[in-house]
């Protein structure tokens, strides 16, 4: 059943973009292997914050705090020694059950309060990163040691850094894909469609709200470990940065709300015109990146992909009032 | 004495945060619009006060008169021109365009004024008032008695002007408020004027007592945040005991747990607020 | 009006009340309902009806007393864990998920409120239920999509394929014109005829007075009347209610020695109305 | 026709919300002078004639006329202005604002000198001291009766020719209803034309001149007041058609 209109013709053409991005590192470029690494870790943002903005409908503004607690549980983690793979798997679990904890009373709140607070969290975990200068370095930031042994080139810990954060995508992308046809991906919609109704239903949805949650966290925190360790240096302001909480969103409204496909294309389309912007006009990147975001809330509000659907009648149902 | 000295302190923050936060309260509550340009509007505020006293020498305080309309003409025209168009879109969309906008603002500033810090320096200075062992510097106090008399202003407008009761009316219940025949429209504009209006003159103000950056938009923006979760949405009196609970919590705060906690604790406080009491201090029913 | 009454107890309220701040919307209501009754919940605007129910499901918790449940203690349970014991309702303003289609809309229902359901036959219960109401032909349709009076099936539906012992039927006519009024009145026949015991909260007297085997009458949240559609329009409390008091004394105290001869003409057809209809449906 | 007595006149008027028509065919005239009532059950269509009328909806089809202009499809602020006032159901008031202050958004459209308003609103005080007592009272925080006496004093100081009230007594003591029957009487014998809808059948019967019964969106009977106090299309309209249910 599906619960939301992703037909599986537009998941086969997702898998294939994935694969095509797996041919990458055979351009030997290291530039390529770069961009390819945003690009997935990008996706996965994109795609993880579809579960709880685009499935539940809660506008959560969390990315930046599971990215950044991710980063930081890793560098901490790998700076002890620790394997990469544990690394990534202890961050995952944490932000996993904390974001389920905090789920459950901060998705008691809806709209401009729940926005609020999910961007507070992140906040709170930077400044609480900052002063915690023991374990973090706080402000003078964390350098981490190198997590691959015996690869020595610098092509070689790019192209593996690539896989690893490709692999995260794929398994990013093929879990949110099932949540979405799950039993759990159809509450969620019954919820975001009206939530006392889908109560009325049977709904759990203070549990369901809450796993939407803990699973729009986890991948992104585990992302952020392997981005920890790909550049192995993080500060409090770079890794909790609020650009990581608005531009999932961006991309996903660019792709058009609710489908993990259309995030992951949302997701590389963001990043193909970021790197554009940052080419060529440096110094107004930002401003440029804000300008894109009004012409495409004011004139494109189902996204990129309703461009393509030769304009159906819904799409000027929503628009503006 | 040292008492005192951190009530006092955070008096004097309180007041400023007060009015930092009275306009962007009252774009919340009349409009149900979070204006993340709220922080820049400010940091605007500041960069004409800095260049008005370059150029043509004027002070602050004069600067205020100028600051006000100029600044309510930018709002009223950003909400008639764009905002109003995604006004009845869900909280996601008006949330976004606000911060791609707050994007657009922020780096012209950026490439307009640079990343570095900039200080309005009166010459002469003010200097310090002292009494004993209190020590209160003069600009301070000067920007913390204008910082009240301005929130003062836009509660008297709110409650003694007939534009204000409409607008009040229009927060309280929409359509009884077209029954009496109020243009929603334009009162949604016009608050958004007042709310932008109180953003440049408090950036007046502060450019008094903190060095200008672009960067600072966040951190205002982050008090007129908590101050609103605090003192309760959408009222004059709930942005006055918001802020000055939290220039108070964070002065004391400041002391007992050292000063780099103090945004800490503000935003915890946030997330408190936010669960265990999310109409803030003076609940729900707070309106002017 | 025979069976129904002697049947056995499936809910029962004790004193349940609700206050909002200073304001008591539901008072001390203590009422039993039978299994397989049609049961028409009426009173005036602002009566508390909505509230009952609210708190009966779990939306709103009482203030003070009981809800009882095939004997079980059920005034502590959400409204999701009320749906899984088997009561369902449906909203006086229909809130369906409006960008679901109909299918989905009445799968989801199924598949939530029933434990061990999976999705392949929540949707096989749904498309029956759809077939049911006769909404077969609108299944793949979005919700928004559709006409109020196919909502409101829609939402009958929903109700339905959550296999409930308890339907709270809220306002299902409102906003119908009469044929559908009379379709809906069928189902609801029909409905009942399934063995789903129902509480109708009904403005359309008509509706309550034909379908109803037993009537309740609120009142500023208290009840103020429980009998048979006849016994309850010609109490001259319920005329009160509904007429204002000084109406119910003018017209009620001679009953049928009004001056208007109209007076009894409807008194006496609702007599014979109200006997034949409910008994006239065989079970 | 009689351009002098016919204040507003409504013909096949069909509105409602959305898709979802409410109102159908509703014709009705109100004299100028006069206080007509409409009595019908819960969701007969009462107030979404009033919402109708003063504009809060678009009417889907047919004509409101008021002294010979047409008003459908005009919004609330130009039916305001040409003189008709809504006290919509529920009072509606401005709950945090105070008394006075609630009066005076009721003479937010009006232009006319300082004086003048503050004029009205002494003769609203004159009529509801109990107003004047309260006037610096948060609305919210006042009784149902001084509610509405506010409401009705809001609605009086738009200076309109026509008052609608929509549920006048509705969980009013019968003392304040009363009080508050006179005082709509006085303001009758002054000029004013008053529509009121009202649960209690006896007290609007009593109240007005002409009266309209409404069932299912609908006007199912009309006529003088006085005649239609014994009619059994009043109560067929509140408890059920049992006589019409024979069909079945």
């Amino acid at each position: 059943m599906s619960a939301v209109r992703t037909t599986p013709r537009s998941f086969r053409i997702a898998l294939v973009l994935l694969v095509l991005l797996a041919g990458l590192p055979f351009l030997g470029s290291a530039y390529a292997l770069r961009i390819g690494t945003f690009a997935c870790m990008y996706a996965i943002m994109a795609v993880s914050w579809n579960v709880i903005g685009g499935f539940a409908g809660y506008p959560s503004f969390a990315t930046a705090a599971f990215f950044g607690f991710g980063a930081y549980c890793g560098g901490i983690l790998l700076g002890k020694s620790w394997t990469l793979l544990a690394a990534v798997s202890i961050a995952g679990g944490a932000a996993f059950v904390a974001a389920l904890l905090f789920g459950m009373v901060l998705l008691r709140l809806r709209g401009h309060y729940f926005a609020i607070g999910s961007l507070a969290v992140a906040e709170v975990l930077r400044e609480l990163t900052n002063t915690a200068s023991n374990l973090t370095g706080g402000g003078m930031g964390l350098n981490i040691p190198l997590a691959v042994k015996g690869s020595d080139s610098v092509l070689g810990e790019a192209t593996f850094f690539f896989w690893a954060m490709w692999a995260m995508l794929f398994l990013c992308f093929i879990s949110v894909r099932l949540i979405q046809t799950s039993k759990l991906g159809f509450g969620l919609v019954c919820i975001k469609q009206n939530e006392s109704a889908a109560d009325m239903i049977g709904v759990n949805a203070t549990l369901y709200k809450s796993l939407a949650f803990a699973f729009s966290g986890v991948f992104v925190a585990m992302a952020g470990v392997l981005y920890a360790a790909w550049v192995h240096y993080i500060e409090p302001g770079d890794v909790f940065d609020v650009l990581f909480a608005v531009k999932p969103i961006v991309m996903a409204l660019l792709g058009g709300l609710g489908s993990p496909v259309g995030a992951l294309l949302g997701a590389f389309a963001f990043l193909g015109i970021e790197e554009l912007v940052w080419r060529n006009y440096l110094q107004i990147h930002s401003g440029v990146l804000g300008f894109l975001v009004v012409v495409l809330l004011l004139f494109l509000p189902h996204g990129l992909m309703s461009l393509t659907q030769s304009l159906r009648s819904r799409s000027g149902r929503k628009a503006v009032a | 004495m040292l008492g005192v000295q951190v009530i006092l302190n955070g008096l004097v923050l309180g007041c400023l945060y007060a009015c930092i936060a009275a306009g962007f309260s009252l774009v919340w509550g009349v409009l149900n619009v979070i204006n993340l340009m709220h922080g820049s509007f400010i940091v605007l505020g500041s960069y004409l006060a800095w260049g008005a006293y370059q150029a043509l020498g004027l002070g602050p305080w004069t600067t205020l008169l100028l600051a006000a309309p100029l600044f309510f003409g930018l709002g009223y025209a950003v909400q008639r021109g764009i905002l109003n168009r995604v006004i009845a879109a869900p909280v996601l969309v008006t949330l976004t365009l606000t911060f791609g906008l707050d994007l657009m603002l922020n780096n012209a500033m950026l490439v307009a004024f640079k990343a570095d810090y900039r200080r309005l320096i009166l010459d002469p200075p003010l200097g310090t008032w002292s009494m004993g062992e209190l020590v209160v510097p003069v600009d301070r106090v000067i920007a913390m008695l204008f910082a009240l008399l301005l929130t003062l202003v836009l509660y008297a407008i709110l409650r003694r002007s007939r534009v204000g009761r409409a607008i009040v009316a229009v927060r309280l219940d929409r359509e009884a408020a077209r029954l009496m025949g109020v243009d929603v429209p334009v009162i949604y504009a016009t608050a958004f004027g007042f709310g932008a209006a109180m953003a440049g003159c408090a950036g007046v103000l502060l450019a008094m007592i903190f060095p200008i950056s672009p960067i600072s938009s966040g951190p205002y923006l982050g008090k007129a945040f908590v101050v609103c979760v605090l003192g309760g949405l959408g009222s004059v009196p709930g942005a006055v005991v918001g802020g000055l609970f939290l220039g108070l919590i964070e002065s004391v705060g400041s002391i007992v747990l050292g000063p780099e906690h103090a945004v800490t604790l503000s935003f915890s406080l946030l997330i408190v607020f936010l669960i265990v009491r999310p109409h803030g201090l003076l609940g729900k029913r707070g309106f002017e | 009006m025979p069976g129904p009454r002697s049947m056995r107890e499936l809910l029962r309220l004790v004193g349940v009340t609700r206050r909002f701040g200073g304001l008591t919307a539901v008072n001390d209501v203590h009422l039993t309902v039978g299994e397989g009754e049609i049961l028409g919940l009426i009173g005036p605007n602002g009566a508390g009806k909505t509230t009952l129910v609210n708190v009966i499901t779990g939306v709103h918790r009482a203030s003070a007393g009981q809800v009882l449940y095939e004997g079980r203690d059920i005034t502590r349970l959400r409204p999701y864990q009320s749906a899984r014991v088997g009561i369902a309702r449906t909203f006086q303003i229909v809130q369906p998920f409006p960008e679901l289609t109909a299918i989905e809309n009445v799968a989801a229902a199924a598949l939530f409120s029933q434990a061990g359901m999976s999705q392949a036959s929540a949707r096989a219960s749904a498309a029956a239920q759809l077939a049911f109401v006769g909404l077969g032909e609108m299944a793949d349709k979005p919700a928004f999509s559709l006409t109020l009076a196919m909502r409101k099936r829609l939402e009958l539906a929903k109700a339905l394929a959550m296999k409930p012992r308890l339907l709270f039927l809220d306002e299902v006519n409102a906003g119908l014109n009469s044929t559908e009024v009379d379709h809906a009145k069928q189902l609801i026949r029909e409905v009942a005829g399934r063995g789903v015991t129902v509480v109708l909260i009904e403005h359309l007297m008509k509706v309550v007075l034909t379908v109803c085997h037993r009537v309740v009458v609120l009142q500023n949240g208290a009840l103020i009347a429980d009998g048979t559609p006849k016994e309850v329009v010609n109490d001259p409390q319920v005329v009160g209610a509904y007429l204002g008091k000084k109406y119910a004394q003018l017209h009620e105290p001679q009953h049928g020695r009004q001056s208007a001869g109209a007076q009894s003409g409807v008194a006496d057809t609702s007599v014979g109305v109200a006997d034949t209809l409910p008994a006239g449906e065989k079970r | 026709m009689s351009e002098s007595s016919h204040l507003l006149r409504v013909n096949g008027l069909e509105a409602g919300y959305g898709e979802i028509t409410v109102l159908w065919g509703i014709d009705l005239t109100l004299r100028r002078g006069e206080i007509t009532a409409l009595v019908g059950s819960n969701g007969a269509g009462k107030s979404t004639l009033m919402r109708a009328l003063s504009g809060l909806i678009t009417p889907g089809a047919g004509s409101i006329e008021w002294e010979g202009r047409a008003l459908q499809g005009r919004d609330p602020k130009a039916i305001l202005a040409a003189g008709i006032a809504h006290v919509p159901e529920g009072r509606r008031l401005f709950s945090a604002m105070n008394v006075e202050d609630n009066l005076l958004m009721g003479a937010y459209a009006r232009r006319d000198p300082a004086a003048a308003i503050k004029r009205d609103m002494e003769r609203v005080y004159a009529m509801f001291p109990k107003l004047y007592e309260r006037r610096a009272q948060a609305a919210g925080t006042m009784s149902g009766g001084e509610q509405q006496m506010c409401a009705i004093g809001r609605g009086l100081m738009s200076a309109p020719r026509l008052l609608m009230i929509d549920e006048l007594s509705l969980g009013l003591s019968p003392l304040l209803v009363e009080q508050l029957v006179e005082a709509l009487q006085v303001l009758n014998r002054e000029g004013l034309s008053i529509l009121v809808v009202e649960q209690d059948v006896v007290a609007a019967l009593e109240l007005s001149s002409t009266a309209y019964v409404m069932d299912m969106g609908r006007i199912v009977q009309s006529g003088a007041s006085a005649d239609l106090m014994g009619d059994p299309a009043i109560r067929r309209a509140y408890l059920g058609a049992l006589a019409d249910e024979t069909s079945l």
